[in-house]
């Protein structure tokens, strides 16, 4: 990348499956609208492409008290607002961004109603400015007009990296206000790209950002490329002609029917890497036949021959997964003790745990291709040891409703991480005060285990802490709350004219695009 | 007329007019081995539908063309399509006809209590129906099935049922109106015959004819309406052999020339829905019925 | 003719009200939470209580009701849940892509299935008839997503005659596979119909009458017969744009065509309430004005109808 | 020369239920200007030997198998199908016994009526409009200016018949055949249209070919009368002889059984069975098993149609010269 | 004017249909089907109705029988009220009184043989044991003409008079007193014709029946009834005994229909009085007169007022203001 320089211009076209749902920060929860935040708004705080620290982004820097319970952050100077969107002049006129207006970005989220707001829950002040006892949250603190304060109510070590989350960016207040709900489509931050226009269900074209704050080592002005359009093509046939026709910059996760040609003839295009998640199949650790049953849960562990799932399947793209935490997040352990496929053993235990003429289960899936792929295979090999599995392919919502009143027996779940923390893991998707929506949807609950997982999150000293977490994980492991299955990887298909383009682990769709230039 | 020593009812006649038509015959034997694919799946099916052949015999048999062992070629999991197919045929007759007889079950006495009653009672019920048939058919049939909280043959088979019955009820209904003024159903009266004897006696045997028809003609796109249910993921669970499933989840591999598993289902679709038109549309011949539509 | 227009729309009303509230009643016991949804795999109840009461959706089921009513008279059919769209906007923005492919597939099932007809009806028992028949029984057996699927295969896939699926609306060579998918059915179902309507038309006594002033055969046909043939015709075409709404969700969905159909499926997997009202709204007004359109077409073919 | 003659005609159907000799043998003639009655029951014919003569069976199962027709010395059923045209609407045309269903819905009655005038006569639109016109007064239909433009529907079902009798008459046809014009309508409707139809006649000096089952009619307004039973001729004589001195046995039986408005009958006669359908004509004479007067011959063998002079035929072996049995 | 009561006795009959127009089906008129009938016949009498089509014989015939709820009056049965009777015994009147229609074609179920058809309602009433029951049939069937294997068969498989022959067994099963038979001939052909009424005749005179026979065909009626009663829109305008009413006809109408009927006598040269116009809708009747705008007589006053029907002697009503002074 040294010896390349730098070319202007240029529009990149990035495929998209469906239209994103939302453009406001504060509402996307989804990848598709994550994309387009990306490129429109700035957080505090980055990750770095790796998910192993975190990085400057709108904050040159930072610090926390030795108690851990106050974060105090110095803002970029020189940040303005998009002087214009979707072709008109926005209200704020391409001001300054202040420490102000963080603190009102950070209160938006609560007035409205952000699905995620409550991630940082544990800034002092939140429950009485929810409730509305208090007009501003006091916990947010505007020391000056470049220096933005939290204070916490307890220490909370992964604080910092649920900052990079992509709903905690700063938007305007002027033109948040005057478009209320239409901020959706109206969407002002201070991104890299400015929305130039969207059809629903085709495009959304953006243009650079000529006042972007960035500038790259050589001091030039980003982002190299003129826009971005992201091209809503639902069709994975249609997709991949496009991309080989040239009508397509970047193909994100491209399809699996297609992973063998690709890997074939285009492997000098494809990025590929682990991905900050997991993908499990969860047992109802609340109910029967799997509570209180752990060498019937063991045995489905031993039961099912992931690496033969993953190479038949779906063409190697996983990883099969011994326990919880996915490789690349800190704390990842390559030791930990987890379950091999072994019929033998599976049989065994579950002739000990009481069924030794077998048993019939239901896993309830959500409805995708890939998951009933592997759902089937997984059915078919459980068959084999005489579990019979019943699939129920639900609609997502009805999947997540039945899997937080834990109305299920076993079921698909995936989790990719909102911020690179095993807290992220193992504290949502374990600790007992997760039990349903928050994210402990198998009711796994050891006392021991919550114990743990609560220290390690107010524990500021990193290396005790990701001890805690190895330690935690490996006794969770070892009570098989869940089908271990894989991790994740994240890939995408990128033009050879793509230069300086990077796949980072959180994801294809956070891949920066400010720093990419073409070269054709 | 040579002399017969049975007397024959019209049922017979049509019968008769029905084996003259060779379409008509055609349908029927197409239906015929259907319904015997179905009922003898075990015996002709080659493999068992469900087996995946991926974890013993390898790659090779994952999306095997057609070939000597699998004339049909095989799934990504080297399951036999044409095992699946034949058990598929299972499917679809248990949805057509089930849906058919939640739709007769609700079609012919609201129909005919609309028809034979008029008034009011015929205002509400052909209102209800209007109502449904301004609905898109294959939107309604997906919210009721939304309704149910995991999709399954039964759900599927009720739901369309639920929204199949106005046709149903639309021709009992036309029937009785018809039927109600006519000569016969008059003397019925006149002989001082109670309602119900009317109704059972003289005009439902009546009014048959054209739901028979309209029932039969409805199992066609019954069977086509799972098929699309299961295209769109509402249908069947896998790893039921449902043809719709498989056209789902082999469309995907259509446009890299692994066509089998896609095609081979469809044309098991066409093959069985054609039975059922050609069978009412003879039907319709035999038992000489106009039907609207 | 204005005032039996009127009243015709005057019958609609309760049909649509019929299909408002069954819509609603169904929503309101189908499971799956739009506030679940909008919060994503993970969130705290406190959230989703707060977003249930943003839509309203902790108001008790009457209030929701009569809300919902006194919006839809107002002509407004809601904000999406999933993203803030205004539903009538949205109907809007998707409906041009809908009604083009409806069209067009209209005008070559009407086209192609009225001559066809016609010709195996005047030819009855010819090689044609036959073939056509036969074509148009095959038409109406296969499902219509297979058609679509198979078209593409042949023409996209292996002879690369035209481009796959997509909507580009300028470009005509990405309407010609889905008009045809969605074509085929109702112009097989048109052709059949005309044929028996013909045969039936033909044993007429005024074709008789017809024949014997000497008129050449081919005036009888398309003067005297065709006319009346046609009645029936026109409402199965009626009929047929309700059967098109439901077979464009399916053609939509594999032609990645941005309409109504597709919208209304998506709407009913993401629980989207006031998206899936809207749809089913608009595609139940869509079917009343089209028959409505063909019950005044009626006037124009049967001079024995009177609007009066 | 007679105007149309013809001559043992036969005219058979061939139905998915078998053949159907609908018309096995049917000889008369019609003179210039003179009206034919031809009655007979339902299902004898009648019907099948008018539209044999325009050539208008339905096809493809209707076929003329044997036998002449000859207009003008022409023989129609050789015919081609080009000549027929120039015959149908022009030459000979032709009123159907149901003016409800015999006009076209949906077209006015004037475009109907102006059809055969621009296709025979070459007349442009408005010079067959005019005479539409023109033929509605002449056919007794009130505002006939305004009658032109309705459609079938708006009239009544004798102002339709009229409509249909102006349609026939537009290019003054040389023969007009009248298939059972009257039987759908009322007795004072039906008196209009006869007293039309006499009317007319005067005037265009047309030939009518006149078709009932109703002994009355034919007996009010033909000069000739031809009896048909199962497909056959069985007797024809001038009106006066048939009323008067019917010969065949079935003729006979007719006059007997019908009631008379003119004087009260006793008790009515009766003849029994039932008239044969064409899938079991009987053997024979197809009259023998209803016969009074049948003897053995007569369930072999098909009399042949005696001619007795003065105009008078009749099927029956009583007034063979060859019979056996006691002829008057 | 009736003192003694009679077998049947209809009085003030009004039968309206009501016309429905627009959205919320309001009744825009009526149609004046029967219009204030009233008649009477005697036991074991016929009387002929006659009229062209659509004056109302068939509602008239109906609405006797109640099969049709009469807008307005009411019929006694042997003295009594049909109506009241039907609510306390329906059994008992339906049976008592019958009604054979005009098409042999549609009355009859399709779908039953004839077994059923005939049995089906003596099964019902229990008219005779499960056991006799097949000879009943077979009797009733062969007073009727047909022979018992025809039991077996269904409708579609006989001619038009044998149909007749039984709808008639059917209504005679029931062994009815009074029997209204709907042109129980029109539909059939002439040489069937007779043999039907011949059998009307003489099943009336064995079981001694008693007919309302209703016919457009004045032939026939002239046959079979004792009196004669002329309906024209819904009313009626002439009745007499039958040699009373054609030897001296004296409503225009009457004169018209004598006149226009044919005779199969080519020597009788009459001069027809040919009715200009046609028979006006029911649903719009003239006003006065209904039969004025057709009347060479007609007068002011007929356009104006309704004559009433007048007894002009002889058991001769007529309603027409040339015989009322
Ligand atoms: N299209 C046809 N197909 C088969 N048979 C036919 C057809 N048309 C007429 N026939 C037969 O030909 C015979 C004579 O029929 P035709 O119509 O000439 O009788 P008709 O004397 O005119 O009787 P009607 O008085 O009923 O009009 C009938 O028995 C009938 O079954
Ligand atoms: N159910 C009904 N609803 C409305 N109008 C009716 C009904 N039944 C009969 N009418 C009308 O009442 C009038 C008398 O009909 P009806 O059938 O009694 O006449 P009819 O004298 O028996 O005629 P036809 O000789 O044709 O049998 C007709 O104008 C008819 O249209
Ligand atoms: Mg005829
Ligand atoms: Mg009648």
């Amino acid at each position: 990348a040294v010896a390349q320089e730098p070319k202007y211009g240029g529009v990149l076209r990035w495929r998209a499956v469906n239209d994103p749902p939302k453009l406001d920060p504060a509402m996307a929860t989804d990848t598709s609208s994550s994309r387009n935040v990306y490129l429109m708004f700035d957080m505090l705080v980055d990750n770095d492409p790796d998910g192993k620290s975190i990085v400057p982004r709108l904050a040159e820097s930072w610090e926390a008290s030795p108690d851990g319970k106050t974060w105090t952050f110095h803002l970029r100077k020189g940040v303005k607002f998009h002087k214009e969107s979707l072709g008109k002049p926005t209200e704020n006129g391409g001001r300054e961004v202040t420490a102000h207006d963080w603190k009102y970005s950070f209160e938006r989220l609560v007035k409205v109603n952000s699905p995620r707001a409550y991630f940082i829950d544990m800034v002092k002040g939140y429950q009485d400015f929810v409730d509305g006892k208090a007009d501003e949250w006091v916990g947010i603190k505007v020391v000056d007009d470049y220096t933005l304060q939290f204070e916490l109510d307890y220490p909370f070590s992964p604080f910092l990296s649920v900052l990079a989350y992509n709903s905690f960016v700063v938007v305007p207040k002027e033109d948040a206000e005057k478009w209320g709900k239409e901020f959706n489509f109206h969407p002002v931050g201070t991104g890299a790209f400015i929305l130039e226009r969207w059809d629903h269900d085709q495009r959304l074209v953006y243009r650079k950002n000529p006042d972007y704050w960035k500038k790259d080592e050589a001091g030039r002005q980003l982002p190299y490329l003129d826009g971005i359009e992201i091209v809503i093509i639902p069709d994975n046939t249609i997709a991949y002609e496009e991309f080989k026709k040239g009508n397509i910059d970047v193909l994100p996760a491209p399809p699996d029917e297609y992973y063998e040609e690709i890997k074939a003839q285009y492997s000098h295009l494809l990025q590929e890497r682990p991905e900050l998640g997991t993908y499990y199949y969860g047992f109802n650790n609340s109910k029967p036949p799997f509570k209180d049953n752990l060498k019937l849960r063991q045995a489905f562990n031993y039961a099912v021959d992931r690496e033969a799932i993953n190479e038949l399947v779906i063409h190697g793209r996983y990883y099969p997964a011994k326990g919880i935490l996915p490789p690349g997040i800190p704390g990842y352990n390559p030791n930990l003790r987890g379950y091999e496929y072994n019929p033998e053993k599976a049989k065994q235990l579950l002739a000990e745990a009481g069924f030794p003429d077998g048993i019939t289960v239901d896993l309830n899936v959500n409805n995708d291709p890939r998951h009933t792929l592997i759902s089937e295979a997984i059915q078919a090999q459980l068959k084999n040891l005489g579990i019979n599995i019943n699939i129920k392919v639900l609609d997502w919502g009805v999947h997540l409703d039945l899997c937080e009143r834990g109305e299920t027996q076993m079921f698909r779940m995936g989790w990719v991480a909102d911020y690179a923390d095993p807290d992220n893991f193992l504290y949502v998707l374990l600790h007992s005060e997760n039990h349903g929506s928050k994210g402990n949807y198998s009711f796994y609950s050891n006392p021991k285990v919550d114990e743990m997982l609560a220290a390690a999150r107010v524990e500021t000293d990193w290396d005790k802490r990701m001890k805690l977490y190895q330690e935690a994980e490996q006794m969770i492991v070892d009570d098989a709350p869940w089908l271990f299955l894989f991790h994740y990887t994240t890939s995408l298909l990128a033009q050879d004219w793509l230069k300086n383009m990077h796949l980072p682990a959180f994801g294809d769709y956070t891949t920066p695009l400010e720093v990419v230039w073409i070269e054709k | 007329m040579a002399k017969k020593s049975r007397s024959s009812g019209l049922w017979y006649e049509a019968w008769l007019r029905f084996k003259r038509n060779k379409l008509a015959l055609l349908g029927l034997f197409m239906a015929a081995s259907v319904i015997l694919i179905a009922i003898f799946a075990p015996l002709i099916a080659p493999y068992d539908p469900v087996e995946q052949l991926i974890w013993t015999e390898g790659r090779e048999v994952r999306l095997a063309p057609p070939n000597a062992k699998h004339w049909m070629g095989t799934d990504i999991y080297g399951r036999d399509i044409l095992s699946r197919i034949i058990f598929g045929a299972r499917i679809s007759l248990q949805i057509g006809i089930f849906a058919t007889i939640v739709s007769l079950l609700i079609g012919v006495p609201l129909g005919a209590i609309a028809g034979y009653m008029g008034g009011w009672v015929d205002d509400l019920i052909s209102w209800l129906i209007n109502v449904v048939f301004a609905f898109p058919f294959l939107l309604f049939v997906l919210a009721v099935i939304a309704v149910f909280q995991s999709p399954s043959l039964r759900v599927v088979y009720i739901a369309i049922g639920l929204v199949n019955w106005v046709g149903i009820a639309r021709v009992v209904r036309a029937q009785f109106i018809s039927l109600r003024d006519r000569e016969f159903v008059e003397a019925a009266k006149a002989l001082g015959l109670p309602r119900g004897k009317i109704i059972f006696k003289h005009i439902l045997p009546n009014a048959l004819a054209p739901v028979i028809v309209q029932a039969t003609l409805g199992m066609g796109s019954i069977i086509m309406t799972e098929a699309g249910l299961a295209f769109l993921g509402f249908g069947a669970q896998p790893p039921t052999p449902s043809w719709g499933l498989m056209i789902s989840e082999g469309q995907k591999y259509l446009s890299m020339g692994k066509w089998w598993w896609a095609i081979f289902p469809g044309l098991a679709i066409m093959y069985t829905v054609l039975a059922f038109n050609f069978l009412g549309d003879g039907l319709r011949d035999a038992l000489d019925v106009r039907l609207k539509r | 003719m204005f005032s039996y227009i009127v009243r015709k729309m005057l019958y609609a009303v309760p049909v649509i009200w019929g299909v408002v509230t069954i819509v609603f009643i169904l929503m309101t016991i189908v499971p799956g939470d739009p506030a679940r949804l909008m919060m994503g795999q993970r969130g705290d109840p406190e959230t989703l209580a707060r977003i249930r009461a943003d839509l309203g959706l902790d108001l008790p089921i009457h209030k929701q009701y009569t809300r919902f009513l006194k919006d839809l008279v107002k002509g407004d059919l809601g904000v999406s849940y999933r993203n803030n769209e205004k539903v009538v906007d949205a109907l809007m923005t998707r409906f041009g892509a809908t009604l083009k492919l409806a069209f067009w597939a209209m005008v070559l099932a009407a086209l192609l299935g009225i001559l066809a007809g016609v010709v195996s009806a005047v030819k009855q028992y010819s090689i044609f008839d036959y073939s056509a028949m036969f074509i148009a029984i095959s038409g109406i057996s296969a499902p219509v997503f297979w058609v679509g699927l198979l078209l593409l295969l042949i023409f996209a896939y292996t002879l690369h005659l035209v481009p796959g699926v997509g909507y580009v609306p300028g470009d005509w060579r990405y309407f010609i596979l889905p008009v045809i998918t969605l074509g085929v059915r109702p112009a097989a179902l048109i052709a059949r119909l005309t044929r028996s309507c013909m045969l039936e038309v033909l044993t007429q006594d005024y074709i008789r009458t017809a024949r014997s002033k000497g008129l050449r055969e081919r005036i009888v046909i398309m003067r005297h017969a065709l006319k009346n043939a046609l009645i029936p015709v026109v409402t199965i075409i009626g009929t047929q744009v309700a059967e098109l709404l439901s077979g464009a969700v399916l053609t939509e969905t594999i032609f990645a065509w941005p309409g109504v159909g597709r919208l209304a499926v998506e709407a009913l997997i993401a629980r989207d309430f006031p998206m899936i009202r809207g749809t089913v709204i608009f595609m139940a007004v869509i079917f009343l004005v089209a028959n409505l359109i063909v019950d005044i077409s009626y006037g124009f073919i049967d001079p024995r109808i009177r609007y009066d | 020369m007679s105007l149309l003659e013809i001559k043992d005609l036969k005219t058979y159907f061939d139905t998915d239920r078998g053949l159907v000799k609908a018309v096995e043998g049917v000889t008369f003639h019609i003179n210039s200007g003179e009206t034919l009655g031809v009655v007979g029951e339902s299902g004898c014919g009648k019907s099948v030997t008018a539209l044999s003569v325009m050539r208008l069976l339905p096809r493809p199962i209707g076929r003329i198998a044997g036998g002449n027709i000859l207009f003008k010395g022409e023989d129609l059923t050789k015919a081609s199908e080009a000549r027929m045209r120039q015959i149908r609407g022009n030459k000979i045309s032709m009123i159907f016994q149901e003016p409800m269903t015999s006009l076209n819905p949906v077209l006015t009655i004037g475009f109907q009526i102006m059809e055969p005038l621009m296709l025979h006569q070459g007349m442009d639109s408005k010079e067959a409009k005019e005479k539409a016109v023109e033929l509605l007064q002449l056919v007794g239909i009130p505002d006939p200016k305004q009658r032109v433009d309705e459609y079938p529907h708006q009239l009544s079902g004798g102002q339709r018949q009229r409509a249909m009798i102006a349609m026939a008459l537009a290019c003054k046809p040389e023969l007009l055949i009248a298939d059972e014009p009257t039987t759908a309508l009322d007795v004072t409707i039906q008196a209009q249209i006869l007293d039309l139809m006499n009317d007319l006649q005067r005037e265009f000096n047309a030939a009518i070919m006149l078709i009932t089952h109703d002994l009355g009619v034919v007996a009010e307004m033909a000069q000739r009368v031809v009896v048909m039973y199962a497909g056959l001729i069985v007797e024809e004589a001038p009106v006066a002889s048939l009323f008067y001195e019917p010969l065949h046995p079935y003729t006979q039986g007719l006059l007997a059984s019908i009631p008379r408005i003119d004087k009260d009958l006793d008790k009515l006669h009766v003849i029994p069975g039932f008239v044969p359908n064409p899938f079991e004509f009987p053997e024979g004479c197809r009259f023998h098993n209803r016969c009074e007067r049948a003897f053995s011959r007569c369930s072999r063998e098909m009399p042949p149609l005696y001619s007795l002079g003065d105009g008078r035929m009749v099927r029956c072996f009583l007034y063979g010269s060859d019979s056996g049995g006691g002829a008057r | 004017m009736t003192q003694a009561s009679h077998f049947l006795e209809v009085k003030n009959m009004r039968q309206y249909f009501p016309i429905r127009k627009g959205v919320f089906k309001r009744t825009v008129g009526h149609v004046r089907a029967v219009d204030d009938v009233s008649f009477f016949i005697d036991d074991q009498e016929t009387l002929g109705l006659v009229g062209e089509s659509g004056c109302g014989k068939t509602t008239l015939g109906r609405t006797v029988l109640h099969l049709l709820k009469p807008t307005e009056g009411k019929a006694f049965f042997m003295g009594q009220d049909v109506e009241t009777m039907l609510s306390d015994n329906p059994r008992g009147i339906r049976q008592k009184m019958q009604i054979i229609f005009q098409d042999p074609y549609g009355s009859l179920n399709p779908r039953m043989t004839v077994n059923e058809i005939v049995g089906e309602a003596v099964r019902y009433y229990g008219l005779c044991s499960k056991r006799e029951l097949d000879d009943y049939i077979s009797e009733v069937l062969s007073k009727c003409g047909m022979l018992p294997e025809h039991r077996f068969r269904y409708p579609h498989e006989f001619s038009g008079g044998q149909r007749q022959r039984i709808s008639i067994a059917r209504a005679l099963a029931l062994k009815p007193k009074f029997v209204v038979c709907d042109e129980p001939v029109s539909a059939l052909d002439v040489s069937i014709r007779s043999q039907i009424l011949n059998l009307l005749n003489e099943l009336k005179e064995q079981l001694k029946l008693t007919y309302l026979f209703i016919s457009h065909d004045l032939a026939v009626v002239r046959h079979i009834s004792d009196r004669v009663a002329v309906m024209y829109l819904g009313k009626i305008v002439e009745k007499a005994p039958k040699l009373e009413f054609f030897g001296n006809p004296l409503h225009p109408y009457s004169h018209a229909l004598l006149s226009a009927i044919p005779v199969p006598d080519p020597k009788r040269q009459r001069q027809r009085i040919i009715l200009e116009g046609d028979v006006p809708s029911p649903a719009n009747p003239p006003s006065g007169c209904r039969f004025n705008p057709r009347c060479r007589y007609a007068m002011e006053r007929c356009k104006k007022e309704e004559p009433p029907l007048v007894d002009v002697g002889n058991g001769h009503f007529v309603a027409c203001f040339l015989h009322s002074k």
